[in-house]
């Protein structure tokens, strides 16, 4: 059988959904086999996932690996995947961090460990389907997949607060994520209504097409571009919609934590690019401006309220909102290097923000608390640990050479390009990040190793080989992209000459009460 | 007067209304049920009304009345058998104590 | 009465012999449930079969009174699947409780014929004898549990308020005879469209008569203003019976307004189509926001009922263009079919739960039922999942699909479909809620160990493999809808 | 001798005559059953109310149907009724307030309803015949058993469930309370 | 071996050595001991240097390749986004090669000071893990032909500072002081990271060469716009006010690093980039004169600073940044060449003076109180001689090295008609003499403050100490008669006359010859003299032993003048207390930015979270409420229904009616 005929995406989308239901069949009392097999299928969806990147050709722009199948004709929705640059790079973080979280919880995790290898699979499910998905149908399904996992995970395994904190995340991403889907709808029969047919009212390239040469009528862009604005805006999270985040962050076990940082927000940042801009590219040139603006408070904003943070994961979390916010900058300067500069930043933020949730668990397994003023002279105690913690702090702060630097300095770019004091206030968060990142590092790692800490004796021991095996590869990956971005670059290049031709040139509609 | 459709379907109204009346406005779950009866015959009163007034309806009103007469009376057993069924459990006819279930 | 006739018929008489069987068989076998269930699972085998024949060809008897198309077996199947299940599930919970099984599947099945004959009228007063024929044995089921206070409070509540709204309805009914001068559905059609046509404005008399009507089915399908009865009935009745009660009535009621409403006042829809809006928008967002506050599942699942109801009358409310119409009308067709197989699924749940008499419906009762009940518990989630509208399970589908219709329908529909989404976002909170029981709670004291029977078993496996098929695979179904909802408009 | 056509003094139709009798003796009597204390006197109103229906009927020219009213209702649901009573009879219960606290929004509420339906009645152009057509009983029969076979043989059906229903809620089977 | 080979290598090996150092630093420690651990280190460090002096030699000599101009090296290509493409490539020519020949020498010279100095420090093979790394950077830093390979360079010369500064990360003041020294240093970053974007949107290239090249091209406002940029970028690195304020306290790291980054090398990457970018400050005038203005008034304020410091390194610490105002100002008054001189001249005696600071402070014990020290001269004869020397040069007595390049400053100063960048600088030399003679003084002559139990121990340091301030003494001697020989144009001038010619060109300079018996030499008589006079002044109030003269300490004098009057008190407090710049800072930044940042907190929480809540609490509440219709009694339910109907009816009514 000739290889292009193998069902690869279809392969690496569901080998966890597999995993899980073995997993599911396996005797609740022998936590190494439900460890080992949930990491297998995770590996192998890895391995697939590799093939998939050496597979693929970035010299054509187009999807690649497609799988078409009707699913309900009626109205043309098709099981339609498929990849370009951005899919297959987010596919791979998400594969990547998927073994590394699940290996990351072997320690942690002793309660119902089989539940929670199996809601770990069906995420990684969705993640990766989210990112394939070529049909909006099967995008939207994918994403609400996303959130059930996420929501046992936190609210079961997760810290005093979880319910809380679960509901909350789950409340607030259904508000958005029901809008968007009657957005979807509205669009899909915007298009039927114009071309008679529902053949392809789902299908994204048609609809790209058809957005690129007959358009959507204004006011239903205007609606659906809110209506996905408002779902992606949430998940990423932009600056008035973000307070689910610290909450979700600080409840969620550490792997959890890593996989929201690193996939879970991304798939906003993902969401715009993809399908809000490109389907809708007048309404996004007419509220570019708006959004421009709300990125911009969210990267000052949230680097100065992350300065006053008492708790570790908290802090990281309030981080999290800055650095997102360069991305939705980057996305809405509609500006080449800006583009690139957010997608690369996307890969970085998952691989630091991800290294940095893990770090913070490793010690967390140790002390089980993450009141940072309770900490202090750590680096004393544990060399190795604090040196790798400092070195993705330092990744976060964006130290040149280290990938974080390569997409904030892109984004400035297109910033500058597009208007100089946007970029201007967007570089003010080189000095807030390394503010409250060394701030946070001093107190934490500097000066005489504090009283709680000497309190836990010889519980308190330096990083594991386990726990390295599961922070080296990011490392590894941080400096690799830091020193050569052209491998990302190169992969999204047709995507985002695809975008931008999308969108450049169209002029925003008027409101009345706009521009 | 009695030549006049208007005159019976008046009445049947206020017949109607009356029965609304004792529903809403009885404690006891028999006086509602009579209630209820009354206004079953309202309805039938316009029936047959209609049906002795307009052409189209002639015959059908009176079959149609018949059969109503025997839904009414359908309903009075299945409600009868109910009310004594609540009343051996709660020991009061008085339906307005029957708010265990609330909220 | 021909021979045509009665074979038109066969499933509807069918039912009513089955009925009647089993209580010969009671007679025969006197205190054993299980020949008694399977001649009622065996009869509606028949029936089914039955219906799907007789339903290939739309055909008519009684000249026009009984009326056989594509709507009729689509629900006759329907309702047959979901007294089966119920019949499956109620067993172990009634016995437990030592009410008899024959006379509950008799009456059941006395239900079963009222709602089919609403299904297949072609005459106002059949479809008023249905309707009293569904509702009757309705009545007597809420108070099954005849020692139960609970149960019979809730039986009488339900039934003065139901009768009180059938009079409504039947005075409705005769207004409307009194306008058109007949009681076939067509000859109302046609007299309307006349009326309609007819430069004359439409009389008083008239929208007295859809005033009445309107209020009498709102009733019925439990629309807020007019929902007071369902907590009330629904929290009372044995839980077997509300499954039942959230389901048959609601959407035989449905099947009403599509006979009455959409057939015979079809004329008239430019009128009702803008009350029906406005109930919707109520029903949803009063059932979402008091079931918020609900402590007894069952309750809760009460409000949500109300809710779907509000969902369901969405598809009605798409009322804009032709296509709107049919596309709305398939929808509430496959949300009926949905929230058969997610809310019996519920109910069967909980009815699993309290097999033990003296176990409460409230959220305490699931704490830690994930631990205790894994399969219970992940069934559960299942169906509270569905009933939220995550994909990919039936009630996203259904939600998916009306909602459709009323963006196709745009204007006040669309911003009907708005408000729908953001109630869905609100219930999913009440819906979590009992999840976060399940799965996060630990329950207090030591709950008593939980036996689920082999048919109570099949049940609960039953409604979950619809809720999956329906929702993963909606294309099964879509045909039949389609057709369907054709057969009501041409 | 002859009768004449017309009551003398007042000189109205006889049946006209009729008509306002028994609609004031039905509206009085329906007027007692909602409002008297003892409920067993509401029963008997209730009789008489049914009584001057079927007068009504009778009058409307609707004779079988009359005769049924009189069948069917004073002798079956009232007798019904009258049981019910006596079975549910508790000592204080004629003591106790016979009014639900909303009798008065009730009240307005049937007003309203009555004054509604009175002026749609008016508004409405029923094209009505001038006078009541008499339906013979043989019509009757026939339309009965031909048009309106169906719901006929439904009804027996209703009663038959309402029956086995009734009989299951209401029978007492001593089992310990 | 071909010089592109060895150009890469300059860079390379440092890294190479960091990347040993982090691998197998510490096993080698623990195993073989200090030695071993440093080994590696040192030899890459030597290797380089070798490298750096052929390649510097043949890029002075303008040998093949490199001939006038210069010959550049590419790598690779670093960033390939779209347009943006940015290729990672060295570039060498006579200005680079001045830059190499300090760096190195004087990193390798700290290389074996250190081994020395932190022979007892368990942190030994970290810190010269660091050392390598700061190598790295610093030298790919000068060797960058491209402006955002030089960022790089630019933010990892920040990391080491971080890291070597804050190398005794438990004493918490470190800690406080790399953090600071950081940010402050990120606040200059971002106004460079600025100017190259502004750079690449206008010329869409980041290349040096061609920068300078096409700049030209450019209107006169984004110029200057870009100069004012890069040179934020210089301030912040080259610690100039108002970012002077991190420098001081990055003493709290270890001598030796104060000795290499904070004195001799990093320091100076401002003054080499704003040199190096020479072109674009030549058409902006006005920048020109705020980099004038920039330096002048940095090298008075630290000089002031400077007289009341009591800590020896600090005392330090302020000199350079008084002489790298004078490069500023020299930058600024176009003087070049002058710059780079001063540069150089001041990287061999600064890095000296420090290296003996680090002698000292060893002698007695980590004392840094100049307060506990005097009367040393005789038990560290090395060390003394070494560090006066080095006074002797940064007071600007010739033929030392701080003279002639101070001088070449001044002169320049004043012949480009800046007069009062003259005056001051005037004014600075006399005092940086005399704050360089109260430090000697106070350290090494009169009678001995040390703790008696201190005392008896006070030995000369080791050789691998002393070797390298011998070293150093040298250049420090001879490297002004050899470069800046006034007379014709000088070697340096020669060597750099090619870099600067566009600058030179552009700003519209011309060279007047050198008259001795002229302006020249009453210009350097006078600074001589000023110099002079602050060495007595010195002398006189903080005393003098050396040979045939003779003084005691006049304390008393000291504190009568300070006393006399109250501005001159008023000046006393100020000096002391650095003008208050920390305090200005910490009220900005910790107490009312902390408080700014804890009002968003808030805001956060009970606004923006406030509201999400209030929202799900109102429709829970409505429910709640709504709840209570449900009374439980049939009646009421009835009447609802009765009133719905009502509702129904009139709305029918009125809808058919509007029909």
């Amino acid at each position: 059988m000739n290889v292009a005929d193998i069902p690869l995406i279809s392969l690496i989308t569901f080998v966890p959904l597999v995993g899980a239901i073995v997993v599911a069949f396996l005797p609740r009392e022998r936590a190494g086999l439900i460890r080992a097999t949930a990491l297998v299928f995770a590996l192998v969806s890895f391995g697939l996932s590799l093939l998939l990147l050496i597979g693929f050709n970035p010299t054509n722009p187009a999807f690649q690996y497609q799988e078409v199948h009707d699913w309900i004709p009626v109205f043309g929705i098709q099981y339609k995947v498929g990849a370009d640059g951005l899919s297959t790079i987010l596919v791979v973080l998400t594969t990547t961090l998927s073994w590394i979280s699940i290996l990351a919880s072997f320690r942690p995790i002793k309660e119902r460990l089989k539940e929670y290898m199996i809601s770990f699979l069906i995420l990684e499910v969705g993640l990766i389907g989210v990112f394939v998905a070529l049909d909006l149908f099967l995008f939207y399904i994918f994403w609400e997949v996303v959130l059930v996992p996420m929501y046992l995970i936190i609210g079961i395994w997760g810290g005093s607060n979880r319910i809380y904190a679960t509901i909350k995340f789950v409340l607030y991403t259904l508000v958005g994520s029901l809008l968007m889907l009657v957005a979807i709808l509205a669009t899909a029969y915007t298009f039927e209504a114009a071309t008679g047919t529902w053949v392809g009212a789902f299908d994204f390239i048609t609809l790209r097409n058809f957005a690129a040469t007959t358009g959507f009528v204004s006011n239903v862009q205007l609606f659906a571009f809110l209506a996905f604005f408002l779902a992606f805006a949430i998940k990423v999270p932009m600056f008035p919609f973000h307070t689910w985040l610290p909450d979700a962050h600080v409840e969620a076990p550490t792997a959890g934590s890593v996989m929201l940082a690193a996939i879970l927000l991304k798939l906003g940042a993902y969401g715009f690019i993809r399908f809000a801009v490109p389907l809708f590219p007048a309404a996004a040139e007419t509220f570019a401006p708006l959004i421009i603006v709300l990125s911009l408070i969210a990267i000052v904003y949230g680097a100065i309220v992350a300065l006053v943070q008492p708790d570790w994961k908290k802090l990281i979390a309030y981080s999290s909102v800055t650095h997102m916010g360069f991305v939705t900058l980057g996305i809405f300067i509609f500006q080449e290097q800006g583009l690139q500069g957010a997608i690369l930043q996307m890969i970085n933020h998952g691989l630091i923000t991800g290294g940095l949730f893990l770090m913070i668990g490793v010690m967390y397994e140790r002390t089980h608390d993450r009141t940072i003023a309770r900490f202090g002279g750590l680096a004393g105690r544990t060399p190795v640990y604090a040196a790798a913690f400092g070195f993705f702090v330092f990744a976060s702060a964006g130290l040149p050479g280290l990938s974080g630097f390569v997409g904030e300095f892109l984004v400035l770019l297109g910033a500058f390009a597009y208007n100089p004091w946007v970029a201007a206030v967007a570089a003010s968060c080189m000095i807030w990040a390394a503010a409250y990142l060394l701030f946070m590092f001093q107190r934490i790692f500097t000066g005489e190793l504090s009283d709680f800490l000497r309190g836990l004796g010889n519980h308190l021991t330096d990083i594991s080989p386990i726990e390295a095996l599961t922070i080296v590869p990011l490392g590894a990956m941080i400096v690799v992209f830091g020193l050569f971005p052209g491998l990302i670059l190169h992969m999204v290049q047709g995507t985002v000459s695809a975008v931008l031709t999308e969108v450049q040139g169209v002029s925003p509609i008027h409101l009345f009460f706009w521009q | 007067m009695s030549h006049s459709l208007d005159a019976y379907l008046i009445l049947a109204g206020v017949l109607f209304a009356i029965g609304t009346f004792g529903f809403l406005a009885r404690r006891n779950a028999i006086s509602m049920l009579m209630s209820i009866e009354l206004m079953l015959n309202a309805v039938n009163l316009t029936i047959l009304a209609f049906g002795a007034f307009i052409p189209a309806l002639k015959v059908q009103g009176s079959a149609i009345a018949l059969i109503v007469l025997a839904v009414a009376a359908a309903e009075a057993t299945v409600g009868l058998s109910i009310v004594i069924a609540i009343y051996r459990n709660k020991k009061t006819p008085l339906v307005d104590e029957y708010d265990t279930m609330r909220d | 009465m021909s021979w045509a006739d009665l074979s038109t018929i066969a499933p509807f008489a069918a039912a009513i012999v089955v009925a009647g069987l089993v209580i010969v068989t009671d007679i025969i076998v006197p205190g054993r449930r299980a020949p008694a269930l399977a001649v009622a699972l065996g009869g509606l085998a028949v029936v089914a079969v039955l219906a799907i024949l007789v339903g290939r060809t739309p055909t008519t008897a009684f000249d026009g009174a009984y009326r056989v198309d594509d709507l009729t077996t689509y629900l006759d199947v329907l309702f047959v699947a979901v007294v089966a299940v119920t019949l499956m599930v109620a067993p172990d919970y009634l016995t437990s409780r030592d009410l008899p099984v024959p006379e509950f599947a008799a009456v059941l099945l006395f239900a079963l014929s009222g709602v089919m004959l609403i299904s297949a009228s072609g005459d106002l007063l059949v479809l008023f004898l249905g309707l009293e024929l569904m509702v009757l044995p309705g009545y007597l089921l809420a108070g099954f549990a005849k020692h139960d206070a609970l149960s019979t409070e809730g039986a009488i509540k339900y039934f003065l308020l139901g009768s009180f709204s059938s009079a409504i309805f039947l005075f409705g009914l005769a207004l409307i005879w009194g306008m058109t001068g007949t009681t076939r559905i067509e000859g109302v059609s046609t007299a309307l469209a006349a009326i309609v046509a007819g430069s004359a404005p439409l009389t008083p008399g008239l929208a007295m008569g859809l005033a009445f009507l309107t209020t009498g089915v709102a009733f019925k399908i439990a629309a807020v203003p007019f929902h007071y009865w369902t907590p009330d009935a629904y929290q009372g009745s044995p839980t077997p019976v509300t499954g039942y009660l959230s389901i048959v009535p609601k959407v035989g009621a449905f099947a009403l307004i599509l006979r009455l409403f959409v057939e015979a006042l079809g004329p008239l829809s430019a009128d009702w189509n803008v009350v029906i809006i406005v109930l919707a928008a109520l029903t949803m967002t009063l059932g979402n926001l008091v079931a918020l506050s609900q402590d007894s599942v069952k309750r809760m699942l009460a409000y949500s009922s109300i809710a779907h109801t509000g969902y369901m009358l969405i598809g009605l409310a798409a009322w804009s263009s032709s296509k709107s119409q049919i596309q709305g009308l398939e929808g509430l067709l496959y949300y009926g079919a949905a929230y058969a197989a997610m809310n019996l699924g519920a109910f069967a749940v909980v009815a699993a739960l309290q097999r033990r008499t003296g176990i409460s419906s409230q959220l305490e009762t699931f704490a830690g039922l994930g631990r205790r009940e894994p399969l219970l518990a992940i069934l559960m989630t299942l169906f509270l999942l569905s009933l939220t509208g995550i994909p990919p399970t039936a009630g996203f589908f259904a939600k998916a699909y009306v909602i459709l219709a009323a963006v196709e329908a745009g204007g006040p529909a669309g911003i009907l479909a708005v408000i729908a989404v953001l109630n869905a976002a609100a219930a999913a909170f009440y819906y979590l809620r009992v999840v976060v029981y399940m799965f996060m709670r630990e329950p207090k004291g030591e709950p008593a160990p939980v036996v689920i029977g082999r048919l109570m078993r099949t049940g609960l496996i039953v409604s979950a493999v619809l809720t999956v098929v329906l929702g993963v695979l909606p294309e099964l179904l879509l045909p039949v809808v389609e057709r369907a909802a054709k057969a009501v408009i041409q | 001798m002859a009768i004449p056509d017309a009551v003398p003094f007042i000189n109205l139709p006889w049946d006209d005559v009729l008509f306002i009798i028994l609609s004031v003796v039905m509206v009085g009597s329906a007027l007692l059953v909602v409002t008297l204390r003892d409920i067993i006197r509401c029963g008997l109103a209730m009789m008489v109310c049914f009584g001057a229906l079927a007068g009504l009927y009778v009058l409307i020219g609707a004779p079988l149907v009359a005769a049924a009213q009189v069948l069917v209702y004073i002798g079956a649901i009232s007798v019904l009724v009258l049981f019910a009573i006596m079975l549910t009879q508790t000592k204080a219960a004629p003591a106790r307030l016979v009014f639900q606290t909303q009798a008065l929004p009730a009240a307005i509420a049937a007003a309203i309803l009555a004054v509604l339906i009175a002026l749609t009645v008016l508004a409405t152009n029923w094209n009505a015949v001038s006078a009541p057509i008499r339906t013979s009983t043989a019509v009757l029969a026939s339309v009965l058993f031909n048009q309106f076979v169906l719901p006929f043989e439904v009804v027996s059906v209703l009663l038959l469930a309402a029956v086995i229903g009734g009989i299951f809620l209401a029978k007492r089977e001593d089992r310990p309370e | 071996m071909p010089y592109d080979t060895l150009i890469l290598l300059i860079a390379i090996l440092p890294m190479a050595g960091f990347v040993f150092s982090v691998v197998f630093g510490r096993r080698l420690q623990d195993r073989w001991g200090m030695a071993a651990a440093s080994a590696v280190p040192l030899a890459v460090i030597g290797l380089s240097w070798l490298a750096a002096m052929i390649v510097a030699a043949g890029a002075i000599s303008g040998a093949a390749p490199f001939g006038e101009h210069g010959h550049g090296v590419s790598f690779w290509e670093w960033i390939p986004a779209g347009q943006f493409t940015v290729t990672v490539g060295f570039f060498v020519d006579s200005l680079t090669a001045c830059l190499l020949i300090v760096v190195t020498t004087i990193g390798l010279l700290v290389h074996v000071y250190s081994v020395g100095y932190m022979s007892h420090d368990r942190g030994y093979w970290r810190f010269f893990a660091y050392l390598n790394l700061f190598m790295f950077s610093m030298l790919v830093l000068v060797l960058a032909d491209n402006f955002l390979v030089i960022f790089v360079a630019w933010e990892l010369v920040g990391l080491c500072s971080y890291l070597l500064v804050g190398f005794w990360f438990h004493r918490h003041s470190a800690a406080l002081a790399s953090k600071k020294a950081f940010i402050v240093n990120r606040v200059g970053d971002v106004g460079f990271i600025l100017g190259i974007a502004l750079i690449w949107v206008n010329l869409h290239t980041l290349n040096l060469q061609a920068v300078l090249g096409q700049i030209g091209s450019l209107d006169h406002a984004t110029i200057s716009w870009i100069a004012l940029l890069v040179l934020c970028g210089a301030v912040g690195k080259s610690a100039q006010f108002p970012l002077h304020v991190w420098l001081p306290d990055a003493m709290e790291g270890p001598t030796p690093v104060s000795a290499l980054i904070h004195a001799a090398t990093m320091v100076n990457a401002g003054v080499y980039l704003v040199a190096r970018t020479s072109p674009i400050f030549a058409q902006a005038p006005e920048i020109m004169v705020v980099v004038a203005a920039i330096g002048t008034f940095t090298a008075i304020l630290a000089a002031s600073i400077a007289f009341t410091q009591t800590d020896i390194k600090r005392v330090l610490a302020y000199s350079t940044l008084s002489q790298l105002g004078y490069m500023f100002a020299a930058l600024g008054v176009g003087a070049w060449t002058a710059a780079i001189f001063h540069l150089m001249a001041h990287g061999f005696f600064k890095g000296l003076l420090f290296l003996d600071s680090g002698s000292v402070i060893h002698a007695v014990h980590d004392e840094q109180d100049m307060r506990k020290m005097g009367g040393l001269s005789k038990k560290i004869p090395i060390t003394y001689w070494t560090m006066l020397i080095g006074s002797i040069a940064i007071s600007g007595i010739p033929p030392l090295a701080g003279f002639f390049s101070k001088d070449e400053i001044l002169g320049e100063a004043f012949k480009n008609g800046f007069l009062w960048v003259w005056a001051v600088g005037f004014l600075v030399a006399g005092m940086t003499a005399f704050y360089m003679f109260r430090l000697i003084g106070l350290t090494f002559w009169g009678a001995s403050r040390v703790d008696p139990a201190v005392e008896p121990e006070i030995h000369e340091s080791g050789r691998a100490m002393t070797v390298p301030l011998i070293l150093l003494a040298i250049p420090t001697v001879l490297v002004g008669l050899f470069l800046g020989l006034p007379f014709g144009a000088s070697r340096l001038q020669s060597w750099l006359e090619p870099v600067f010619a566009p600058a030179v060109s552009a700003a519209g300079r011309t060279e007047q010859p050198f008259a001795l018996f002229g302006l020249d030499g009453v210009l350097i008589l006078a600074s001589v003299t000023i110099a002079a006079i602050g060495i007595v002044l010195a002398w006189r109030f903080f005393g003098v032993d050396l040979g045939p003269l003779q003084a005691k300490a006049r304390p008393a004098e000291v504190n009568g003048l300070v006393g006399s009057s109250g501005a001159t008190r008023f000046l006393y407090r100020a000096s002391l207390n650095k003008w208050w710049f920390d305090d200005l800072n910490d009220l900005l930044f910790i107490r009312i930015g902390g408080r700014v940042a804890n009002g968003l907190w808030w805001f956060d929480r009970n606004v923006i979270d406030g509201t999400v809540n209030a929202i799900g609490g109102a429709v829970i509440s409505a429910g709640g409420g709504l709840r209570r219709v449900q009374t439980g009694r049939v009646q009421n339910y009835a009447l609802g229904i009765a009133v719905g109907l009502l509702v129904m009816t009139v709305a029918y009514l009125v809808i058919v009616a509007g029909r």
